[in-house]
């Protein structure tokens, strides 16, 4: 049951690409907990949005992770 | 294409910015004036390129929506939105944002709000060469001070 | 031409908007904005023509004067000033103003007040065909709310 | 010593004529008083400028005018 992640700006540097297929999680939690210490802590700055198949979270959302969804870890946008 | 509409694109290849503007004039011959900003990578101030990186899923749709919020608020004939992304160098087009109206004032003030909205909300990812070295670039707080003027 | 120069034009015959933007943005790589507005003869009004007539000694010295009003108002790269005069026909371009500069902010600005001189200041007397028949053009009311925004 | 006289935008329908070249005169108190009656009122009126040889008066001029002198009347602009 794997997962997408994709790295948008300066956390695409902290991850060393810009996206990496994982094992399977229930939740976005099991997620980071399953990943290397310092990109689970850029992962987890407050000011990171997170969207799944496109759709942005709202703070305090925790859905629940299927079979080949993607997780998309998006820092302060820099502006067109 | 419906002239009532708007076009949004977002390309990954460069861009004829006049040549796309000319089209929008032509195709809006009922508009007394269009209002055309265009957007383009600075030469000469030793950046050797920049890079754009968007999220397919979010970004154009976002782009979208922004397009519909202006056309709610001005009396348009139409509007345009193109935005590049991916790699460019200085004397590149980045941007072009075009509004045709009846009215110049309500092109002139659509124009300026797309911009403004794109540049602080918009879902790019910038980063900059210079001496051969890339640079994430961080948020400007002046972009944030352009869209609060619009209440 | 000088980079920091004004360029003002009095064309007696039409003219291609976005190819003279389009070779004025080439024409300022520093610039990171250019923005134009296009003012054209109104299609679907039932306007069959329009014309306009300048005096020579007067009109194009004073738009060459508001180009310099601009320059000393705002941190501009380069300003571009083209009017038509003569006798135009429905989607004839009237009027290309642009404006290149560091910041988008002045350029928006600069453009919009150049607009509204040239609209409600500039020397150039109008007259409509509708119907065969032609008539001359008073001044608008709604041009002179436009300029009293700038103080 | 003829001067010229150019008439801007409905003054042109007025004169019938967009200039009309005039017999000289020393003022152009002079000049209008020489024309027919009707044109000398549209062109007195308060809301028409003058300029003298693309010189614009200030209201109250009243130039000496020389041989050649061209005087145009200037109606309220109507915008480009």
């Amino acid at each position: 049951m794997p997962l997408k992640l994709v790295f948008l700006g300066r956390l695409e540097d902290v991850a060393g690409a810009p996206d990496r297929e994982v094992a399977g999680a229930d939740s976005i939690e099991g997620v980071l907990a399953a990943l290397e210490p310092e990109l689970a802590a850029a992962l987890r700055e407050p000011r990171i949005r997170l969207a799944v198949n496109g759709v942005l979270l709202a703070g305090g959302d925790a859905p629940a992770l299927s079979h080949g969804d993607e997780i998309a870890f998006l820092p302060p946008v820099s502006g067109g | 294409m419906d002239a009532g509409a708007s076009d949004v694109r977002l390309l990954t290849e460069s861009f004829d910015p006049a040549a796309a503007l000319g089209a929008f004039t032509d195709a809006h011959r009922a508009a007394g004036g269009v209002v055309g900003f265009i957007g383009q990578v600075r030469a000469g101030d030793g950046v050797e390129a920049l890079e754009l990186r968007h999220y397919d899923p979010i970004t154009l749709p976002a782009m979208c929506d922004l397009a519909g919020r202006v056309r709610a608020r001005w009396a348009l004939d139409g509007l345009l939105i193109v935005h590049r992304t991916g790699v460019m160098h200085p004397g590149d087009p980045i941007v072009l944002v075009a509004a045709a109206a009846r009215h110049r004032r309500d092109a002139f003030a659509a124009a300026d709000f797309a911009m403004d909205h794109l540049k602080s909300e918009s879902w790019f990812w910038k980063r900059e060469k210079a001496h051969g070295a890339w640079r994430w670039i961080e948020p400007r707080a002046e972009d944030f001070e352009d869209i609060r003027r619009w209440g």
